[in-house]
């Protein structure tokens, strides 16, 4: 049946909505989930031999992920959505490599700078805020190296080396991490950590997930994310591989991911979830409205003018774990 | 089996319970030992034998200072709770009536999860909290308080909260094992009720706090879940740095051997206290 | 002894919740007397005890040490001190802390130390200063807790059962010295005891209680030849009871038919209420004599068969089923020359003398 | 007779000090927005009435169950030999033994947990939810061996040499006589030791596999809060079932002390 | 009570670790007798006890049963049956089910029931089966438990301290109903008792241990006309012991020199080793006469001084100080009229005859 299929994903992505088609092939019966919190959690219990089929990382993990032997390269030819696909995305970096994909692209979205708009106007907002001591206590940023040296780079004019900063920018961004600390009220570590603050005023600006700003709006606090691509703004994009692990016959595995990239999943997660979908057919029969308001009517512009969530090389991976732990510790 | 010795028949009896935990503390301690000796570098791990970890890790001011700040959270923690416990394991074993009722009381709130009662926590402390708007209600503040979350001062309370039962129980026994005769007796021989319980009630309960002070410290020192959820940007203890190795950095053998540094020095510091509390204990006539 | 009161009970009752464990307790006690409460297990006798110490409040009534109200004093504010029936020595603490206990903050150390010395010394234990309390005999164990109270200099030693955890040899021994040590300190006790031949021995005075009431107090020899009722007559020592008829009264001398023994003048006995036409009266197993031949100089002789013998060393018991009393009368005759002179089923005489059977009073059927 | 002391009045501000939190679970699990923090958004009963259909959520706890129960089963079983080895037999090396067996109670979880992950995969095991009851297992040892110890103290050892002496032999004289006394002990011991296990968490992220047991679930939930006020619904839920399941406990340990004394 | 021996113990020893609880004990036992184990707290007692019953296997040595080495047969299946100290009522269980527990499973159920009912009749408590565990009175435990085991038929009873939980009225009683019934079923039964009356009341014959020795195995009346030294004679009873020299020996007669005492001639005591010259003699408090005047009839004669006096009821103490000894000797009467005829500081004479008096063979020092 339908749940033989196992999908380790973040937790929510078990939503029907997402493969309304696969659920109607395999008798209503819905693929089993099991859930991390973060990609790391993920890495850690991939490699220490937890299997499933599909796992869900971003776009920045599948060069590591890879190169751990943990994923397998996908049939391009069995993915009946994958023309339409949009154009950027398949652009994105680590995707495919040495020629083969590894990732079919399904949602993307921004992690920005998300503040109170009752507390700050829109036009003063920006990533310098974060140092400015009048924000003391008022902010926080994600307890996590990379997103926190993405936020750093943009905030320095780095952007565009994120993956490969030189020693001089290494220093130079980890310096603005440096001198944003002491206003830090806390390095979030999971988005309603994040929302509960903003919700309740205790922090007033902060660095996250499109997924909080729509969930602060449902929720009626006066919040809003920047989306001005000059002062700063990152770019991801999330899908699912095929893990060598998997077990299921393949074309159930197909079978899901064809449904996860239908134009009906995509409107489906568009107008239900606030999320843009990898399928450019979505935005056609999706509420426009809707597309408006959560501000990704032109992904050709976040594409290029934002930073994107690319693996950082693998040394400077390592250099930046190290030196955020020491920058969390006050050092 | 009557008739084999008393000896071999407690060997038998106890033998499934001791081989499991044994087995489960020594197969584990022998692999962390071999992985402290290794090198990992990003997906390939090098079973070379060096000390290099070793070296880095004592070369590295952050983890001394992650080490202390644990020790002296724990430490807080420990202090925290069990003067809070004392009191209350004392009300039960000697004043309270229905001393079942009282022990049900104290455990029933440890029974829902203990992530919802580390969230419930910041419910009451933050900055819309119940405590800031009960303040704000009462004149008693302007501004809402921004010192109660995201501090140690939380992860100390709401640690004390979560460790409540495990420092009241061993109290509690350590109090309800003294004979009361001996409480009379110091009555009898002219103490009042304060220095009879220093003399002699809090004496004969040191190892019931030694008991409780062990079993909340030591593994207060190796959590990350609750610095992680309230301890705010300067709460961060060694676990977060252990969890991060054998998380998001990969690099198990440097969490091994962080690991590893953390139980040493936890058990070293264990040990003094236990040396000094049952030496102070003795002091007292 | 003097004649002074240091301890007055007045009409002190002790309820928990409806039961009363001590109820009508008057009770005068001498400067200097040995005291003992004796009764059976659950009686009352430690309540009235810790009543005394402090750390219970009657109920009801009042209690005066050396002519004071007691009333609202704490334990720890009383001239008293107690010996626990466990000893409650401390354990956390060597001989010479636990002895010194008292008296710490209250003296400079060295005279504590001398007093600790002197105390150790009174109780067979000098030198025992860093003995641990873990290492300490039974006996030991007694005599530290006894060093302790006594070092306090209280008017009034009030000790619960201080012997009962003790064997044979030891307890013989201790008895012994704790009643020289009362009797050259000069100190009131008061003791608690199940135990009638340590009370009898001990005491200069026993409060016989049963049911949370006093019912007799008086010196050993009193209370075993004029017990106030047959609870009491057959609670200390052995008591053969027979019933009888009382035919006449002159003064202080009552005559009597009782069973099995027939017509004989006894002294009527002050402790018993009345003497009814039908009263019981009782004798003393040493009281009779036993012999082949129907003895010549007792006025009230009977025959029997032996029923059973019974060997105490010191003393052998017959009984001896007689005509007109259904249970068999018990006879103790010492063990001289280590003989036994009369076998089961033997045909022998009893006799007995009027002066030595003990008027009970009524019968209380 | 005497005043309400400060000490009495410490203790019921102790309770509220341990109740305050607990009872504000309850209370957002009413709260119509999914944000769980002040001000209140609306009321409704909808987490509830939604709980139903939460299919992981479900198979979640019914995973936490039955690990709880394996757990409360292999961990009194075990406790249950060995605290009858450690009070009624003397032999070499038994405070070394009680000790060891207490040893997880004081060695932090995280080096628990990665160490036993790192050896069970070198011993092939998978993460799993037979992991987790191996992990939890080891965790609840302790309190059942603590538990049991004193139910065996308080139990009189001529009870089953008077079952030999009887002419009864081993393994009947531990049906009838044995088994029956320390009854409320088991009970009492498989009540916490399955609380032990319900409530873990650390250990069980470690070690579950694509079965995640409730606290795991919980765990990522807090992460993506939309459906956490569920967790809350089923958290009030179970704070009253627990409520049920203690009262019970105590009943058997009344029943227990009734028949003990005299 | 048959000649035939159901139990013999062969050089049994028994250690823990390296101390030894028992050592050399070798002891018969006969078809249908009643024996006591006696001695002070901690000497083997229980020990011995359990190793007949099966519940210790001896280091060294043999138990037989009935003839049979019993070494490896487990306590189940052993023809004794026991009652605990504690009685090990199964507190689950109510009276019927735990008298019937031995039998359920090996006979059919009517026949149970009978039993059962037979058993409770026998001691008294007809028609309780239904009665919890935990409603009953010490008294009554004691007698489910002497039920439970009567009801197996065993070859021997072995009981631990059978009587030591009850008090003294109940405790009386029950000893007299115990011997009685031991005596209509004539099963053999093993008692031990640290109570010397209870051995010496209930026994046909005592075995009296120390230090895990069997010092002395005898008829109550020899162990307390001859025992077999000092330790044996202090422990049974009281006993004066004073040095003496033995001046000639013919037969069985002794010529010696006791202190205070001086000349006289003693039986020889078999049961003690050797009689040297430097030996002891001791003298049961009830052998010697005691008066105002020097005795006429009474060949040794000293006069000493009141020390001390004792009122123990049936008999009264006297501690009489005499030239020649330092310790006081002591002196039992029996206390006929109530009255005490000697005070402290009173001087009196003692008179005593050779033949109360015992040899303790040579002096231990
Ligand atoms: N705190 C209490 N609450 C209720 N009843 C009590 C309490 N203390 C004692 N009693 C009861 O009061 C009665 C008298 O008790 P007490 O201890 O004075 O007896 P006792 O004569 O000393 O007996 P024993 O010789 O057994 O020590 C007993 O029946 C006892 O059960
Ligand atoms: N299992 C054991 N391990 C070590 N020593 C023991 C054990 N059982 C008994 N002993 C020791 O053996 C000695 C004899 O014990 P036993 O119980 O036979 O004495 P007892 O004569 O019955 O004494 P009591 O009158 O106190 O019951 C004691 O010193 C006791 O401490
Ligand atoms: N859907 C998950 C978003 C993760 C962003 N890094
Ligand atoms: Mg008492
Ligand atoms: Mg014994």
């Amino acid at each position: 049946g339908g749940a033989d299929l196992t999908v380790f994903d973040w937790s929510g992505y078990e939503d029907p909505g997402f493969f309304a088609s696969y659920m109607e092939k395999y008798g209503n019966e819905a693929p089993s989930y099991s859930y991390f919190g973060s990609q790391e959690e993920a890495f850690t219990k991939l490699s220490s031999g937890f299997a499933a089929d599909l796992a869900h990382p971003c776009s920045d993990a599948v060069r590591k992920w890879v190169a751990a032997d943990l994923i397998q390269p996908l049939d391009e030819s069995k993915l009946t959505n994958w023309a339409d696909v949009l154009p950027e995305i398949k652009e994105v970096d680590a995707i495919v490599l040495d020629g083969q994909l590894y990732m079919l692209p399904f949602e993307w979205g921004n992690t920005g700078l998300i503040y109170r708009t009752d507390k700050i106007s829109g036009d003063d907002v920006s990533l310098q805020l974060l140092a400015d001591p009048a924000y003391a206590g008022k902010i926080a940023v994600p307890d996590a190296a990379s997103s926190a040296y993405a936020l750093a780079a943009l905030a320095t004019g780095n952007a565009d080396d994120y993956t490969n900063l030189s020693d001089e920018q290494f220093k130079e961004v980890s310096d603005f991490l440096r001198s944003i600390h002491p206003n830090v009220r806390f390095y979030w570590s999971d988005a309603g950590q994040f929302d509960q603050a903003m919700t309740s005023g205790e922090i007033e600006l902060g660095w996250a997930w499109n997924q909080s700003e729509l969930n602060l709006i449902w929720n009626e606090v006066p919040a809003a994310m920047m989306r001005d691509v000059d002062k700063g703004i990152a770019t991801w994009a999330c899908g699912y591989v095929h893990l060598k692990s998997s077990t299921t016959p393949v074309d159930q595995v197909y079978d899901l991911l064809n449904a996860l990239t239908d134009p009906a999943s995509g409107q489906y997660i568009i107008d239900n979830w606030g999320y843009p979908h990898s399928n450019a057919k979505a935005f056609e029969v999706a509420d426009q409205a809707n597309i408006e308001a959560y501000g990704f009517a032109d992904p050709k512009s976040f594409f290029e003018g934002s930073l994107f969530f690319d693996a950082v090389n693998p040394g400077l991976e390592a250099k930046m774990l190290a030196e955020f732990e020491r920058i969390k510790a006050g050092f | 089996m009557i008739f084999r010795s008393e000896a071999s028949r407690g060997y038998t009896l106890s033998a499934p319970a001791t081989a499991y935990v044994g087995f489960l503390v020594a197969a584990p301690l022998v692999i962390l030992v071999a992985y402290s000796f290794w090198t990992q570098s990003y997906v390939t791990l090098d079973k070379t034998p060096t000390l290099k970890n070793y070296r880095d890790a004592f070369a590295d001011p952050l983890v001394r200072h992650l080490m202390l700040r644990s020790i002296w959270i724990a430490g807080a923690v420990t202090a925290v709770t069990v003067a809070l416990a004392y009191p209350i394991a004392y009300f039960i074993a000697m004043k309270a009536r229905k001393k079942t009722i009282w022990l049900l009381l104290i455990t029933i709130p440890f029974w829902s999860s203990y992530l919802l009662r580390v969230f419930a926590w910041k419910l009451i402390l933050g900055f819309n909290g119940v405590m800031n708007s009960a303040l704000l209600m009462l004149g008693l503040i302007d501004e809402p308080l921004d010192f109660l979350l995201y501090n140690e001062f939380a992860v100390v309370l709401t640690l004390a909260h979560a460790w409540a039962p495990f420092a009241i129980l061993p109290i509690y026994v350590s109090l309800q094992k003294i004979d009361p005769s001996l409480l009379e007796a110091a009555t009898d021989l002219g103490n009042g009720p304060i220095r009879r319980f220093m003399r002699v009630t809090l004496p004969l309960t040191i190892p019931g706090i030694i008991a409780a002070c062990l079993i909340i410290f030591i593994p207060t020192v190796g959590d990350y879940v609750t610095p992680a959820l309230v301890g705010g940007s300067d709460g961060k203890m060694i676990a977060n740095l252990i969890q991060v190795q054998f998380g998001a950095a990969n690099n198990w053998p440097l969490g091994a051997t962080l690991s590893l540094i953390a139980m040493l020095s936890v058990g070293f510091v264990a040990i003094v206290f236990v040396l000094t509390a049952t030496r102070l204990g003795r002091r007292i006539k | 002894m003097t004649d002074r009161n240091i301890i007055e009970l007045r009409g002190v009752e002790k309820r928990y919740g409806t039961f009363v464990a001590a109820a009508g307790i008057n009770l005068d006690l001498k400067e200097g007397e040995f005291f003992s409460l004796l009764g059976p297990s659950g009686c009352g006798k430690t309540t009235v005890l810790r009543m005394i110490a402090g750390f219970q409040e009657p109920t009801k009534g009042s209690v005066l040490i050396d002519g004071q109200d007691m009333e609202g004093v704490p334990a720890n504010n009383r001239p008293t001190n107690m010996v626990f029936q466990s000893y409650a020595i401390f354990p956390h603490l060597n001989v010479g802390n636990n002895v010194a206990y008292g008296l710490r903050g209250k003296a400079p150390k060295a005279e504590i130390d001398q007093r600790v010395a002197e105390a150790l010394e009174m109780v067979e234990l000098g030198g025992l200063q860093d003995r641990g309390a873990g290492e300490l005999s039974g006996g030991q164990r007694q005599r530290v807790a006894l060093a302790r109270a006594l070092i306090m200099r209280p008017k009034v030693l009030l000790l619960d059962e201080p012997l009962s955890a003790l064997d044979k040899k030891l307890r013989e021994q201790m008895q012994f010295e704790m009643r020289n040590l009362q009797q050259s300190l000069g100190i009131t006790f008061v003791m608690v005891t199940h135990d009638q031949y340590e009370a009898m021995t001990m005491s200069d005075r026993i409060g016989v209680m049963f049911n949370g009431r006093l019912k007799q107090v008086d010196t050993p020899t009193t209370l075993y030849a004029r017990p106030c009722d047959q609870q009491v007559a057959s609670f200390i020592g052995e008591m053969n009871i027979l019933p009888a008829q009382l035919l006449d009264e002159t003064g202080d001398t009552l005559s009597i038919n009782a069973a099995a023994f027939g017509r004989m003048e006894i002294e009527r006995n002050p402790n018993v209420a009345t003497s009814d036409r039908n009263m019981n009266i009782g004798i003393r197993p040493e009281q009779l004599e036993i012999a082949a031949e129907k003895p010549e100089d007792y006025p009230s002789t009977v025959q029997g068969t032996v029923s059973n013998v019974a060997f105490y060393g010191e003393n052998i018991h017959y009984h001896i089923q007689v005509a007109g009393t259904e249970t068999p009368i018990s006879v103790s005759v010492p063990n001289y020359f280590h003989t036994v002179d009369f076998n089961r089923g033997d045909a022998v005489w009893l006799g007995l003398q009027g002066a030595s059977v003990i008027d009970l009073g009524q019968s209380t059927e | 007779m005497r005043r309400p002391s400060t000490l009495t009045a410490y203790a019921f501000l102790y309770l509220v000090f341990l109740y305050l939190p607990v009872l504000f679970l309850p209370l957002f699990s009413f709260n119509s927005g999914t944000i769980v923090a002040f001000p209140i958004k609306g009321w409704t009963l909808d987490w509830y009435r939604k709980l139903g259909e939460q299919d992981t959520l479900i198979q979640a706890l019914w995973n936490s169950l039955g690990v709880g129960t394996v757990v409360a089963i292999l961990s009194t079983a075990m406790g249950l030999f060995a605290a009858r080895a450690f009070v009624r037999y003397r032999f070499r090396g038994q405070r070394a033994a009680e000790g060891l067996v207490m040893l997880p109670l004081v060695i932090p979880g995280i080096i628990v947990a990665s160490s036993m992950l790192v050896l069970f995969l070198f011993l092939g095991l998978k993460p799993s939810l037979l992991t987790v009851v191996l992990g939890h297992t080891f965790l609840a040892l302790p309190f059942s061996v603590s538990i049991l110890k004193s139910a065996f103290d308080d139990f009189d050892a001529s009870l089953e040499e008077a079952s030999y002496d009887l002419g009864v032999g081993v393994f009947e004289t531990f049906r009838r006589v044995t088994l029956p006394v320390v009854t409320p002990g088991i009970v009492a011991s498989m009540l916490v030791t399955f609380t032990v296990s319900f409530d873990e968490f650390v250990l069980a992220f470690f070690l579950s596999g694509n079965q995640p047991t409730l606290p795991v679930y919980i765990w990522s939930q807090i992460r993506f809060p939309a459906k956490l006020p569920n967790v809350l619904a089923l958290g009030s839920i179970l704070l009253l079932t627990s409520v049920l399941l203690l009262v019970l406990a105590e009943y058997f340990r009344r029943r227990s002390s009734a028949s003990e004394v005299r």
